[in-house]
């Protein structure tokens, strides 16, 4: 490292490092809703947003712009105090969890050997803030929307824990680092083949995870208007707005990560290894984050919404007995070495 | 050392009837009765060959017999009888013999749960009797409860549960402080053999809350004066069967427990505290043969008086510590506590033979009023004869058994104390007042009312029962011998043993009693 | 550093909260479900403390199953709970008067 | 060790200014004009009948009580699956076994319907 | 660890259960409403391939399995042995009164499995967390057993008081546990005995953490004056989940109060000593003289229970072998004598209405005079009269106490015994001297019920005519 920075408090240090990781996420995800209504629209042969700015490029900054200047209109009988912490605490753990996330090899703000834990613990928080927002409202479209998305997400989050023990099986580690580096290999010995059901059924949880469509009764705009953020406005809307679509890139992420081997170059490393841009590096890894953020778009714009007792049913009786079957496995495979992924 | 074990035949054959019996249901109801009956007879005539087979000369354990029951605990199955039990066995089987009769009729609900309910009662109190083992002994002591509780509460009078409950209550309460003591003693011999208990050392203290304890027990199953309220409601509720038992029998278990318990175990304490015993003992003699004076209920009446009589036995039991006091005086030490078995033993006899006698009335007219009868002699002269004789052995007349007991009992006191034998033969005349007068008022004199000029004279069942008390009472009391006899050399022994001074020679000094040397002259 | 002592006054003033809340709630049953939550993880912190300070892994492991069983603790809880209203209408501890205590 | 968690705790401080600041931006930049119809509770244009904190089902607490008790299940299944390739074939059994049982308790509910929801 | 067959061995009575309470769990789902009975069957059949196996593992040396965690000895082989049968009798009562109710449903017997093999695993516990597993396994079961009848509202607030005083033993104990475990550093019964001996009485945590946990005690035991959730739930409860609840877990917290206490905390004994004399002397006179009060027979049961507990106490307190011998006999009996009179109620109850008052027992000798022989054994052997066992329960404890010089404390036992005999004598004398109502129902009962009622009676008779048998088992175990 270079003097300069060396020299600083290691509390500068750190929010600059944390800078560095929020700020482009931020813009990441202003430029995400900014993608959802293009790619959306050009599926369905419309151009999407092209006034503000070239192409609407500025679009996002107007939107963001038009929210902060909206009242935030409080309803008399809601919780203030609540109603106002839940949307900072769906926003919060959806941006903490950043902190143990490696971009590259190494490239770590905390690197702590329980990463995985420490991602699942915060992300299972977001649910909180979707429950307070609801119950604070004190409307029952808005509390019917938590009660749904709570149990939508609580159905799903086992799903997406079975589909995280078999990860781990795999790699033999908690540690997000060491799990990338057990994918190492090439293409096919990236987790994705020896743990398909496992990277369907994460990948799909990600999506019913995130309220989004098909999944997203919980706020789905024609049965019950909008769901948990029924009474929200302005900018406390806006904030759940964030947290959700930061919610879906940190799921793409976690799913390139852990399945498409992260930072890996999907070509022989022999070969790849020194050319720029074909050996491993951190744009793979974004690479990989993009696909899987298309394909939330894309799965929005196909899909019609599933109906509540389908959602329930998926998770409950599809996916967890499917992981559970694929944990044992896996677990076998593991105990007895089997090639080419633990022959080790 | 008999083939038989006579002991665990005369204890198991009346239980193993009275289930037989109880298993046997209310369908054939007189198959049941003959089978209770026999059950009885034969019971009794297994006891005699322990009155046949005992040799009256020693007073060992006869009949012993002995095994291991909890060893972790060094309990035993440990029978045997001397001559202070093996009377008081045939008794209770005699005696049992004679309520099975009784019952033979009269009861009507569940007839065969009360008689086997009884022959129960007959082999745990025999067992009483003939337990060496604390543990054994305590054990038929508090399951003898059990059936006395139903028979009095299911087929007692109409304030039966009040009485039952605190029937069981009163000498539940006694007796596990008992228990306590039992324990205690157990862990300082370290077995529960009552004749290691004999044996043993033990200080004064201990003595005396022993005592204490033991007395709590035996002075309510006596029952000793101030607790023996539970008796007269007792016998008012208990059915005829009930009454005879435990006038007959149950009383005697608590003198029994004093000879076989207090006496040996804590000879020091019960020197010590045998003023107490004579007090009371002198208190029920006439307090509460004016209170029996004063009775209208037939049944209360000879309750009281039994309280009354057994306050005779006590006083023998313990006047032997007043004679001990006393060197100049021979011979009064035995024939105080000699006197007291025989009036136990003739008690059994004559208050059973009584109650007997209100029982038959009772099933007549369904009344123990005596002011309800009057003239019964007129309509039933079998019974009006045998109840005035009954009535004349209460009184202690020459000549029936009532009288010899009294007669010894007052003949020691008098070499201890004049005042005191004077004070106990007040009896003689208080008994026979309350007696003779209750007698007059309902045998004799005009026929009272149509119930009583209804009346029929006694069945051959009730004639054989009232006439074989009747010749035993007789027999003791013309020739009391036997009796005597049997239990003389025990008793001697025991007059001995409870001459021997038992603290610890720390506490050697604190000894009341007469030395080693003066006990020859004790026991003759 | 945190000293041992600091962690077992926190566990202990959990703990204390927890059982004064068991006694004195007097309004709401979850309230009640919550301090049996909170007494498990006062004795957790106890654990955890005491498993560090004695580099012993066995008190955390202890957690591991406490932990469970707490959960599974609630899961029953809530379905009494449940069962409860269903039959009386009402969740408030005082009302709770049927049997006499 | 614990070094590694101050980046994370920092980052959670961060996380709330950063979900804080825009609301008070909001709550600074944004008009305020309380209406009393703006302000009750969205209702279909009438008036609200009763409390918005309504009984609702109760399978939602199925649910949370079936969460629970899988999501527990699954934090004893992290230890074992990061420690399965040392512990070897023992450990592999025993796990068979605590979700055979399991998946008895999982039989159990879905054939009870506990995991329909209409 | 290695994959060790004898451990797995060991615990086959405790796999045996676990296999029945799943298998009837999931053949419940496919029974039809007349084929319940089979769930009956196959958990009878469970309990005694149980019992077989007990006597098949046990009998050796005393093992330690599992890294420490699992211990067989006499003593699981006794205590296993007579949870398992109380067990049988308690599930051969429950049958009709469930079929009466249509209420035979897998779970109940799922449940009351699991209870069991809750107590099984208690009593086989070599550590802390063991033993601390088992109970909550017992007490989840039990919790919801007690609120098993759905549409009772009495049941639901019993279940409720059950869980929440449960739970806060539960808390109590495991706050203990901590400190012992911070003080000894182990959860280990013989390491935690071996710290103990080292350090002895200086370390003060741990005799915090021995209030606590002589408290938690208290409350899964139910003794005064951590009793307040007995007679509510013993009033509201079903009383199926009461026969399973009052029964055999009794010896459960037996094994619980010995494990710890004994096993591992001996050498604190003083400390332990005073405070369980204090709950014993509360427990026998708040619970006997409360009974007195009660017109609720459950209720009156319940203030029994907590009585015959600090009877229990009273071997465990006085620190020698003979004494924790006695209070094992004396659970044992406790359990076997609850069984019965739990199922006498549960004769007597009908559809609609259970067999709650004392009157509910007038002229049961009319109705049924084996039954009522057969209650009047169990309520003369609660009271310890001879020559039922209760008796010699009583009389072991005695003597446990005695011989440690606190006579004091036997007077007051026997004390409290005969005011305690008072109310079990109000039952006979509501079976015996009074006249059954005019109304009175049938019986609900079956020959499985006559027998295992027969059983259970003569049992108190039998080992109290011969104790010496149980008694040396029990020595053996210490």
């Amino acid at each position: 490292m270079i003097e300069p920075w060396n020299s600083l408090p290691l509390l500068i240090q750190i929010l600059l490092k944390i800078a560095a990781i929020v700020v482009p996420l931020l813009g990441l995800v202003a430029y995400y809703t900014y993608a959802e209504r293009k790619v959306i629209g050009y599926m369905q042969v419309r151009i999407g947003p092209n006034r503000v700015g070239w192409r609407g490029l500025l679009q996002p900054i107007a939107d963001a712009v038009k929210l902060l200047m909206k009242e935030i209109v409080i309803p008399t009988r809601a919780d203030k105090t609540l109603f106002l912490l839940a949307p900072m605490i769906a926003i919060v753990p959806a941006l903490a969890v950043w902190a143990v996330f490696p971009f590259d090899e190494g490239l770590v703000l905390a690197d702590i050997n329980a990463g995985l834990l420490y991602i699942l613990a915060l992300s299972s928080l977001g649910v909180y803030g979707i429950i307070i927002a609801g119950w604070a409202s004190n409307s029952k479209y808005a509390l019917l929307g938590a009660m749904r998305s709570a149990a939508q997400m609580v159905a799903y989050e086992i799903a997406m824990g079975f589909a995280l023990v078999g990860v781990l099986v795999a790699a033999g580690s908690l540690n997000l680092g060491d799990i990338v580096a057990a994918q190492r290999g090439s293409l096919l010995t990236w987790f994705w083949l020896p743990l398909l059901p496992l990277f369907g059924v994460y990948l799909i949880s990600g999506v019913a995870e995130t309220n989004r469509a098909p999944f997203d009764v919980a706020e789905g705009e024609s049965e019950i208007v909008a769901g948990f953020h029924v009474e929200y406005s302005g900018m406390a809307f806006a904030v759940f707005f964030l947290a959700e679509y930061a919610n879906m890139v940190l799921i793409s992420a976690l799913t390139a990560l852990m399945f498409l081997g992260g930072w890996l170059s999907p070509l022989p490393a022999d070969w790849a290894e020194g050319r720029w841009l074909l050996g491993d590096g951190f744009h793979w890894l974004l690479a990989k984050t993009f696909v899987f953020m298309f394909l939330f778009l894309w799965l929005r714009a196909t899909f019609p919404r599933y109906r509540y007792d389908q959602i329930m049913r998926l998770g409950w009786k599809v996916f967890i007995p499917i992981t559970l079957v694929w944990i044992l496995v896996v677990a076998l495979a593991v105990v007895y070495r089997l090639p080419p992924w633990w022959s080790a | 050392m008999n083939a038989l074990p006579l002991l665990t035949l005369t204890i198991w054959l009346p239980i193993i009837g009275g289930l037989v019996v109880l298993a046997s249901g209310d369908q054939e109801k007189t198959l049941s009765k003959w089978t209770a009956l026999a059950f009885a007879v034969l019971t009794f005539v297994v006891s005699l060959g322990l009155w046949t087979g005992f040799d009256p000369t020693t007073a060992e354990m006869q009949f012993v017999e002995r095994a291991s029951w909890i060893p972790s605990f060094n309990v035993e199955y440990f029978l045997g009888v001397d001559g202070l039990s093996m009377p008081l066995i045939v008794l209770t089987t005699f005696i049992t013999i004679f309520v099975v009769i009784a019952g033979w009729e009269v009861i009507e609900y569940k007839p065969t749960q009360y008689l086997a309910a009884f022959l129960i009662m007959e082999g745990l109190m025999v067992g009483v009797f003939a337990a060496l083992d604390a543990v054994l002994f305590y054990v038929f002591w508090e399951a003898m409860l059990i059936p006395m509780f139903i028979i009095i509460g299911v087929w007692g009078g109409p304030n039966r549960v009040y009485a039952t409950i605190k029937f069981f209550l009163y000498t539940f309460l006694g007796s596990v402080f008992m228990l306590v003591a039992l324990i205690y003693l157990y862990l300082q011999s370290g077995s529960f053999s009552i004749l290691d208990f004999h044996v043993l050392e033990l200080g004064m203290t201990a003595q005396t809350l022993i005592f204490i304890a033991f007395l709590l027990a035996f002075a309510v199953k006596v029952p000793m004066f101030p607790v023996h309220t539970w008796l007269p409601d007792a016998h008012v509720e208990a059915p005829t069967g009930g009454s005879v038992i435990l006038a007959a029998i149950m009383l005697k278990i608590g003198g029994y427990g004093f000879l076989r318990f207090s006496l040996p175990i804590t000879p020091d304490a019960s020197a010590d505290l045998a003023w107490v015993i004579i007090a009371l003992s002198l208190i029920a003699i006439i307090y509460i043969g004016f209170v029996a004076l004063v009775q209208q209920d037939m049944k209360k009446l000879i309750a009281y008086s039994s309280i009354a009589h057994m306050g005779f036995v006590t006083l023998g039991f313990f006047i032997v510590f007043t004679l001990a006091f006393n060197p100049s005086v021979t011979g009064g030490a035995v024939m105080g506590i000699e006197g007291g078995m025989v009036q136990m033993i003739s008690h059994g006899f004559i208050s059973g033979a009584l109650f007997l006698c209100v029982g038959v009335l009772y099933d007549r007219v369904h009344s123990r009023e005596i002011a309800d009868y009057g003239g019964v002699i007129n309509t039933m002269p079998w019974f009006g004869a045998f109840m005035v004789y009954f009535a004349m052995a209460n009184a202690g007349l020459p000549g029936t058994s009532g009288f010899v007991g009294e007669f010894m009992v007052i003949l020691a006191t008098f070499k201890a104390s004049f005042w005191w034998a004077l004070l106990a033969a007040t009896t003689l005349i208080l008994a026979a007042a309350f007696t003779l007068w209750m007698v007059k008022r309902v045998v004799f004199g005009e026929v009272k009312n149509e119930k009583v000029a209804a009346l029929a004279d006694l069945d051959v069942r009730e004639r054989i029962n009232l006439g074989a008390l009747a010749a035993v009472v007789l027999l003791f009391g013309l020739w009391p011998a036997p009796l005597v006899n049997v239990m003389h050399v025990t008793v001697e022994n025991l007059v001995a043993q409870v001459g021997v001074c038992k603290l610890p020679e720390a506490e050697r000094g604190g000894c009341v009693l007469a030395q080693p040397q003066t006990v020859a002259s004790l026991a003759h | 550093m945190v000293a041992l002592s600091d962690y077992l006054i926190l566990g202990g003033l959990l703990f204390a909260i927890a059982v004064a809340g068991i006694f004195l709630n007097r309004k709401n049953l979850i309230l009640l479900l919550m301090c049996v939550e909170l007494m498990l993880l006062a004795v957790n912190m106890n654990f955890v403390a005491f498993s560090h300070f004695l580099g012993d892994l066995t008190g955390q492991v202890f957690v591991f199953f406490i932990l469970t069983v707490a959960a599974a603790e609630a899961a029953i809880g809530l379905a009494i709970l449940v069962v409860l209203f269903r039959n009386r209408r009402t969740i408030n501890v005082e009302d709770l008067d049927a049997l006499k205590g | 060790m614990l070094d590694n968690y101050l980046p994370i705790l920092i980052f959670i401080l961060v996380g709330i200014l950063v979900g804080a600041g825009p609301l008070v931006m909001g709550y600074l930049l944004g008009p305020r004009r309380p209406d009393s119809e703006k302000d009750s509770p969205y209702e279909c244009g009438f008036e609200a009948f009763e409390s918005a904190r309504m009984k609702f089902d109760v399978r939602y607490y199925l649910v949370a009580i079936l969460f629970i008790i899988f999501d527990l299940e699954i934090a004893f299944l992290f230890p074992w699956a990061v420690a399965l390739g040392e512990l070897g074939l023992f450990a592999f059994w025993a796990m068979v076994v605590f979700l055979g049982i399991l998946v008895v308790g999982f039989i159990y509910e879905w054939k009870k319907g506990a995991l329909e929801w209409e | 660890m290695s994959f060790d067959a004898a451990n797995l061995l060991s615990i086959l009575p405790e796999i045996a259960i676990l296999v029945t309470a799943s298998v009837v769990l999931i053949l419940d789902l496919y029974l039809k409403d007349q084929d319940k009975g089979l769930n009956h069957s196959l958990t009878l059949l469970g309990l005694v391939i149980a019992i077989a196996l007990t006597g098949l593992v046990g009998g050796d040396e005393a093992q330690v399995l599992f890294d420490g965690n699992l211990i067989r000895d006499a003593m699981t082989d006794l205590l296993r042995g007579a949870i398992l049968i109380v067990s049988i009798l308690t599930f051969v009562y429950a049958r009709p009164w469930l079929q009466d109710r249509g209420m035979l449903v897998g779970e109940f017997y799922v449940l009351g499995l699991l209870a069991v093999l809750g107590m099984l695993i208690m009593v086989s516990a070599n550590g802390f967390l063991t033993l601390y597993l088992g109970l909550e396994l017992q007490a989840l079961a039990l919790y919801a057993l007690v609120a098993f009848d759905r549409d009772s509202g009495k049941g639901a607030e019993a279940a409720m008081k059950y869980f929440v005083l449960g739970a806060l033993g539960s808390g109590l104990l495991l706050y203990g546990v901590s400190m012992i475990y911070g003080a000894t550093g182990s959860i280990e019964f013989a390491s935690v005995a071996a710290a103990v001996a080292e350090q002895g009485l200086s370390n003060q945590v741990l005799v915090f953490g021995i209030a606590f946990l002589v408290i938690g005690i208290g409350f899964k035991f139910g003794a005064v004056p951590f009793h307040m959730w007995v007679p509510d739930v013993y009033e509201g409860g079903p009383t199926p989940a009461l026969l399973i609840l009052g029964s055999a877990p009794k010896i459960a917290a037996f094994a619980l109060a010995v494990r710890m206490l004994v096993d591992g905390l001996h050498g604190l004994h003083p400390d332990w000593q005073g405070m369980l004399v204090i709950l014993a002397v509360l427990s026998m006179g708040l619970g006997n003289l409360v009974a007195i009060a009660q017109s609720n027979i459950k209720r009156m049961l319940a203030y029994s229970t907590i009585s015959h507990v600090g009877f229990i106490f009273l071997g465990l307190l006085a620190g020698s072998e003979p004494g924790y011998a006695a209070a094992m006999f004396y659970s044992i009996v406790y359990a076997v004598m609850a069984a019965g009179a739990f199922g006498i109620l549960l004769i007597l109850s009908r559809q609609g209405c259970d067999a709650e008052r004392l009157e509910d027992l007038k002229g049961l000798n009319d109705r049924d005079a084996w039954y009522a022989a057969m209650m009047a054994l169990i309520m003369f052997s609660m009271a310890g009269v001879p020559p039922t066992v209760g008796f010699m329960a009583k009389l072991l404890v005695l003597e446990a106490v005695v011989r440690i010089d606190m006579v004091w404390l036997a007077l007051v036992a026997v004390f409290f015994s005969i005011i305690g005999a008072f109310y079990y004598l109000r039952v006979v004398k509501f079976i015996y001297f009074d006249k059954p109502a005019e109304e009175a129902p049938a019986l609900v009962t079956s020959s499985g019920v006559r027998l295992a009622m027969t059983l259970n009676g003569l049992a108190l008779l039998a080992l109290g005519l011969f104790p010496a048998a149980l008694l040396s088992i029990c020595q053996a175990a210490f």
